[in-house]
């Protein structure tokens, strides 16, 4: 599912009803992933992101495929709806060779430079001074691709954070922050970790402007990244965008989730993007009982699809650990 | 050839890249019209614009960042960081992003990046401004480590660590900027890995880079005057490392000491001794001996830094034990 | 807290001493007594106004430039001369820059050099009292080319969650060696940032020595009284160039350094204490002829005092 | 920690009263006691509250100590790193959990131009003492940021102390050394130890840093091992004493300062040295031990000394390159026999 080139701001109905089909595409492979994790046949600490499908769509529809996007420990959404290959990226959760990244990188290093996916990353805020330099290859490159930076709330008390919103603005470089502010650092929501009630808050201390959006409704996401997205592109510098949204799973598979009541996580949803989306289709009279069943047939279909090739890819070769740590070339 | 200092030559070799290869840019805090603390990057923002020689805020988790981020996408930054004791502000940057890009992507992805730091006591900087780190770059897989001694090494390896589609931590000690010497003219490289053999003899293997060569070559001297021949060899380079080279000279001398400035305990000398003892055991007439600095943090006055920087003395006792 | 004759003229006399001491200490570098001296000349009133009515027990950390915080707060002039030399008879023995020096019973807490790696260690003088329950509150000196780093960000970002007794102190003097502040510090402010971290800031003339010493005495009583912390930012110049090592003035020009020495601290509070009569034109000349002596005395003491034997280096690495 | 019933009196002898318990419960009762002991100890870190910490080795802690000794800190490692050094240098005596050994790296600055050199600025005046606690080393698909094991790069530094205990008794009483010492200690838990079960005296037991210890006596070969190493080298011991080599295995507990003595002893008596790592070998922490013994123990060398380590590569994710890339008994077992010739 390639990224598609959008010009005009106001989505044609097959788009519309793309976005719906990869939000519930993102639900369905967390599901499966997590049941599979439960199961042990995937490896490793894996960070689901159940809930917050719609910033990742939203985000991926206003960008254009020269377009490069960071992305952080809770990776999976943005890289499936970046388009990458569903086979290449179960696969590489199970650790095998025909993985995206060879078996080798697994959840949290996820990476595709074809589709300009340039990195996940297991330190907090450690992405978004790659961003920041993504934006400025563009510039000494003279190429026209915007960097899409994602980072969570608990990234936005750390050094990264300060240093790079500040050389992005007075550099005046193409890049869009997107905050998925869920509210929680693993287990401190964000009141305990700083003062100031909102990511935005912090950006006129850069000069960036700033907008704080429903990370729950998929359209005002893709509105506002892609006004945010053209700007840039245009020249006008970064921005900082803060998606308030609610991951209703815990921060990694198997989390205790004692730090959040039940209510909490209950009300939030209730404001689920994918059925909130659901009902405005329906207002459309674009999503029928018939077309959403034929949908999730297909999603079915292609969970299975990457599930069993990524189980039946053949066992690693175990020398493959040995190589690449350096690339051929140079004196 | 033409004479010129280390820190000319470094000069000469970004000019050269800059003008081959418009990907090729430089960013650092002070290093515009300003040149750099040691004038490395002078007169480059009046040939190259200030798009290509970027003055940086003193912010290094985001220029470090932005180097490898930039390096990701296909540009090829040379990065100043003033002083290798600041890189602990930037060590995640370095360690855990920059590193291990080729590695996680399976090949896919490389990061053709120079990092550019000055390291080296002797001129009383005191505690923040002297010490010698390259013991950490070189245990990080996928980082490659050059310390040049001479000018023409510096543009040489310079070059190369350009070329290199690898992050390459290129450490220049500070004593080393006025050195003036013999530099080859036009586009040359020093191919990394390739140690140099300073000065021939039989007697004595004296392995050493960067800052204590100078010091290796006068104890050789002073050596060769009581008739002790010793075989001097910069490195060059330590990742890759020129084991070949080493054991070789080992297996002629049966005698080895490594000197290198940083502290004893953990520093590269211990690597270099492991290998060799485990390689050239059985040519060994005596226990390899490592000259370094105590393991104190560099003291600020001149007159105790002297007692960190105490290894050139004892360098030629050395000798004189070894063979005894 | 408003200031006294008495009090002013105690002023003028620390902002005296450290301008005759920040003289002596930049021709002493010129000449080459030793390595590299970062002259805080021109930028005295912040440490005058900042220190004068704080309690020994309230910590202070300096950075490169903050020489007079050390003499305000009574550490002798000789010993600082002999820090500079890098001699044994002073606190550091030669074996680390003198402003890294600590004197815990001055309130004085030895910092880094790491530009902006400062403010956490501060805000971790102040974690410490408020885990001890004592009313001390810790000063925080940094310059404008901090504001940039990391640390900043967190360490007053930690101050302002826990809301701890610390005033963050940034000496603007709108050069980070050679870098504008406009060419490093997006927003174009220092101050707006406060609201980044929901802290109250404020803009202070850092060539005024009274409303310098005001707006500290404002914030060390919120931070005292448990509201936590402020930044405050105070706007000067440094007369001489950011450091003696060759380093090139070229970014400033001699136009913006005639305007700034214009609003020279002493000069004007001298003004000050004639015109409301508090003291004559003799009477201040009297004490800067005191001053020049107690400086010289002390340049004195530091030619003579004897340089640390060699085996000092290796002491107290650790304890 | 119940005490075990004997059947018979024992005014005999001192019977030293022994609890069986895991690694990560003898962290947890280190901090417990030595929180009791002295007002001056706090625990900082990221989650330590009520959810316990990133490993659940602070669980209970803030219930019983409240929020005024176990301070939750905001992600901003360089942050309260700082400000931990900053808050020893005023006499608190801090415990920080800086989670993943690969993540405190942020901290970098902090930890070694910050902690390390106060006591050298202080001249003996004023000191830090601090303890960081590192969760380090390979633990199953941990992949490249999660399981690395950086001790090499502490050990370097003038003014710091490093520690890797790899038992349950070792850890515990190393931990209430740390606590106490007044210098920073960098103290690494690694994470193959957390599991391991051991026998912990009831007592205050306080273990001086800077003491190896010899682990199981023998006289054919010196296998010196760090960490989890120590039970791989262990197990091989054991294995091979069947077939009559005596496997002598010494764990050097402090890395810094390293107890020489006891490990040049060892070397001096077998003639034969193996070194054991889980970090990649190349500047690893044993070359420093290899440096040194041959510097020292030069002429009782029969044989070259050998390294065995991980693999000189990122930490992949896929279980099936572990054995390429992680240390494990049949390297260890492949040095002995060569060494032996």
């Amino acid at each position: 599912m390639p990224a598609r080139k959008r010009t005009s701001l106001a989505l044609s109905n097959e788009q519309l009803l793309q976005l719906y089909e990869d939000m519930s595409m993102l639900r369905a492979f967390d599901e499966k992933i997590s049941e599979r994790c439960i199961r042990g046949e995937i490896p490793g600490l894996i960070h689901l992101g159940v809930g917050e499908e719609a910033v990742a769509v939203g985000v991926s529809a206003a960008l254009q495929p020269q377009d490069k996007m960071v992305s952080t420990h809770r990776a999976h959404s943005h890289f499936l709806a970046r388009g990458a290959d569903p086979k290449a990226f179960m696969a590489e959760l199970y650790g095998k060779a025909t993985g995206c990244c060879g078996g080798k990188a697994g959840s949290m290093h996820l990476a595709d430079l074809d589709i300009g996916f340039l990195a996940a990353n297991g330190v907090v805020g450690g992405g978004l001074p790659l961003a920041v330099g993504a934006a400025l290859g563009q510039r000494i490159l003279g190429s026209d691709w915007v960097t899409l930076c994602f980072f969570g709330d608990g990234a936005n008390n750390n050094g990264a954070f300060h240093e790079s919103l500040n050389l992005a603005a007075v550099w005046d470089l193409p890049v869009v922050f997107l905050c998925e502010n869920n509210g929680y650092g693993i287990s401190q929501s964000i009141h305990k970790q700083q003062r100031v009630a909102n990511v935005a808050d912090r950006a006129p201390s850069y000069g960036i402007p700033a907008e704080i959006i429903d990370g729950n409704d998929v359209l005002e996401v893709y509105e506002t990244v892609r006004r945010a997205v053209d700007k840039a592109r245009a020249g006008g510098g970064p921005t900082l965008i803060e998606a308030k949204t609610y991951r209703t799973t815990g921060h990694y598979v198997g989390d205790s989730e004692s730090y959040r009541s039940e209510e909490e996580v209950a009300e939030w949803q209730t404001k689920d993007p994918i059925v909130k989306f659901e009902k405005v289709l329906r207002r459309k009279k674009l999503l029928s009982k018939a077309l959403k069943s034929e949908i999730e047939e297909r999603i079915t279909a292609l969970v299975e699809e990457a599930t069993d090739f990524a189980v039946h890819s053949p066992a690693l070769d175990p020398a493959a650990a040995l190589t690449h740590v350096y690339c051929e070339g140079g004196v | 050839m033409a004479r010129m200092s280390y820190a000319e030559a470094l000069n000469e070799a970004h000019c050269i890249a800059m003008r081959d290869d418009s990907r090729v840019f430089t960013l650092g805090e002070d290093i515009g019209e300003y040149g750099g603390i040691y004038r490395v990057t002078k007169g480059l923002q009046a040939e190259f614009g200030e798009q290509r020689v970027l003055d940086t805020p003193i912010s290094e988790i985001a220029i470090t960042g932005a180097a490898v981020g930039a390096a990701l996408v296909g540009s090829r930054p040379i990065l100043e960081i003033g002083f290798v004791d600041f890189v602990g502000t930037c060590w995640d940057q370095v360690f855990n992003q920059a590193a291990k890009f080729s590695y996680m992507t399976d090949g896919r992805a490389s990061v053709p990046l120079v990092i550019r730091m000055a390291c080296g006591a002797g001129l009383g900087y005191g505690v923040h401004h002297s010490q010698s780190l390259e013991a950490w770059f070189t245990h990080v897989p996928g980082l490659k480590v050059v310390m040049p001694a001479t000018p023409a090494d510096a543009k040489g390896l310079m070059l190369a660590a350009i070329d290199d589609p690898n992050p390459v931590v290129f450490l220049e000690h500070k004593f080393l900027y006025e050195v003036k010497d013999e530099v080859p003219d036009g586009r040359y490289t020093v191919p990394l890995g390739k140690a140099r053999v300073a000065r021939e003899g039989g007697d004595v293997t004296i392995v050493s880079w960067s800052g204590a060569v100078p010091w290796a070559l006068k104890a050789a001297e002073q050596a060769a005057a009581e008739g002790i021949e010793c075989e001097v060899l910069d490195l060059r380079s330590l990742v890759p490392l020129d084991e070949d080279a080493i054991v070789a000279s080992v297996e002629k001398t049966g005698r080895l000491i490594v000197c290198h400035e940083a502290c004893t305990t953990g520093g590269f000398g211990a690597e270099v001794v492991a290998r060799v003892v485990a390689r050239a055991f059985d040519f060994l007439d005596s226990e390899p001996l490592r000259v370094a600095a105590p393991d104190i943090p560099v003291p600020n006055s001149l007159a105790l830094e002297a007692v960190y920087l105490g290894t050139r003395e004892r360098l030629l006792e050395a000798v004189r034990g070894i063979v005894s | 807290m408003s200031l006294s004759p008495r009090d002013l003229k105690q002023l003028f006399r620390r902002l005296l001493l450290i301008r005759r001491f920040e003289e002596e200490a930049f021709r002493l570098a010129v000449a080459g007594k030793f390595a590299n001296y970062h002259g805080g000349m021109g930028q005295e009133a912040i440490p005058a106004g900042v220190c004068y009515g704080l309690k020994p027990t309230d910590n202070t950390m300096i950075t490169h430039r903050g020489l007079g915080v050390l003499l305000t707060r009574g550490v002798p002039v000789g010993e600082i001369f002999a820090g500079l030399y890098a001699k044994a008879s002073c606190p550091t023995r030669g074996r680390h820059p003198i402003f890294h020096m600590a004197a815990p019973d001055l309130g004085i807490l030895a910092g880094t050099t790491m530009v902006g790696s400062v403010i956490p260690l501060a805000t971790g003088a102040a974690l410490a009292a408020r885990i001890q329950g004592t009313s001390d509150v810790t000063i925080s000196f940094f310059g404008d080319g901090s504001v940039n780093r990391g640390d900043f960000h967190e360490g007053i970002n930690l101050g302002a969650v826990r809301k701890l007794p610390i005033v963050y102190f940034c000496e603007n003097n709108f050069y980070a060696k050679s870098m504008p502040l406009e060419a490093s510090t997006a927003g174009g402010s220092i101050i707006s940032r406060a609201q980044g971290y929901g802290l109250p800031g404020e803009v202070v003339d850092g060539n005024d020595v009274v409303a310098v010493y005001e707006a500290t005495q404002r914030a060390v009583a919120r931070a005292r009284a448990g509201e936590g912390p402020t930044l405050i930012e105070c706007l000067t110049y440094r007369w001489t160039p950011h450091s003696t090592a060759g380093d090139r003035e070229f970014a400033r020009t001699d136009e913006e350094l005639e305007a700034w020495k214009a609003k020279c601290p002493i000069l004007r509070l001298r003004q000050q204490l004639i015109e409301a009569g508090h003291a004559s034109a003799e009477e201040l000349d009297a004490v800067d002829v005191e001053i020049r002596h107690e400086v010289a005395a002390g340049v004195e003491f530091a030619e003579a005092a004897p340089y640390a034997a060699p085996e000092v280096a290796l002491e107290n690495v650790y304890l | 920690m119940q005490h075990r019933k004997w059947p018979w009196k024992t005014f005999i002898f001192e019977v030293e009263r022994m609890h069986e318990i895991s690694y990560q419960q003898a962290i947890i009762e280190a901090m417990v006691e030595e929180m009791r002991r002295d007002e001056a100890v706090v625990l900082m870190g990221e989650d330590v509250g009520t959810f316990g910490g990133l490993t659940g080795t602070t669980v209970g802690i803030i219930e019983e100590f409240g929020d005024g000794r176990v301070l939750e800190m905001p992600i901003s490692e360089c942050g309260f790193v700082g400000a931990s050094v900053g808050a020893a240098l005023k006499g608190v005596r801090p415990i920080v959990e800086m989670g993943l050994a690969d993540v405190s790296l942020v901290a970098m600055d902090q930890l070694v131009n910050s902690a390390a050199k106060m006591n050298y600025f202080h001249d003996g005046i004023a000191s830090v003492s601090a303890v960081y606690r590192l969760w380090s080393g390979f633990r199953p698909s941990g992949g490249a940021q999660m399981s690395q094991s950086n001790e090499a790069m502490f050990a370097h530094v003038p003014g710091l102390k490093v520690v890797m205990p790899s038992t349950p008794r070792d850890v515990k009483g190393l931990l209430k050394a740390a606590i106490r010492d007044d210098n920073p200690v960098i103290f690494f838990e690694p994470k193959g130890c957390y599991a391991l079960l051991g026998e912990v005296p009831d007592d205050d037991e306080v273990i001086p840093l800077g003491q190896a210890e010899v682990k199981r006596a023998g006289t054919d070969v010196s296998v010196i091992a760090t960490g989890i190493m120590v039970n791989k080298a262990l197990a091989v011991a054991e294995s091979l004493a069947a077939e009559g080599i005596d496997v002598e295995v010494v764990d050097p507990r402090t890395l810094r300062p390293l107890d020489s003595g006891t490990l040049v002893a060892s070397v001096c008596k077998t003639g034969r040295a193996v070194l054991v790592q889980e970090a990649n070998l190349f500047c690893g922490y044993t070359a420093e031990i290899a440096a040194l013994l041959a510097d020292e123990a030069f002429d009782a060398l029969k044989a070259p000394i050998k390294r065995v380590g991980g693999a000189e590569t990122p930490v992949p994710l896929s279980p099936r390159m572990e054995p390429l890339v992680v240390p494990g008994e049949a390297a260890i077992e492949s040095a002995i026999r060569s060494v032996l010739g």
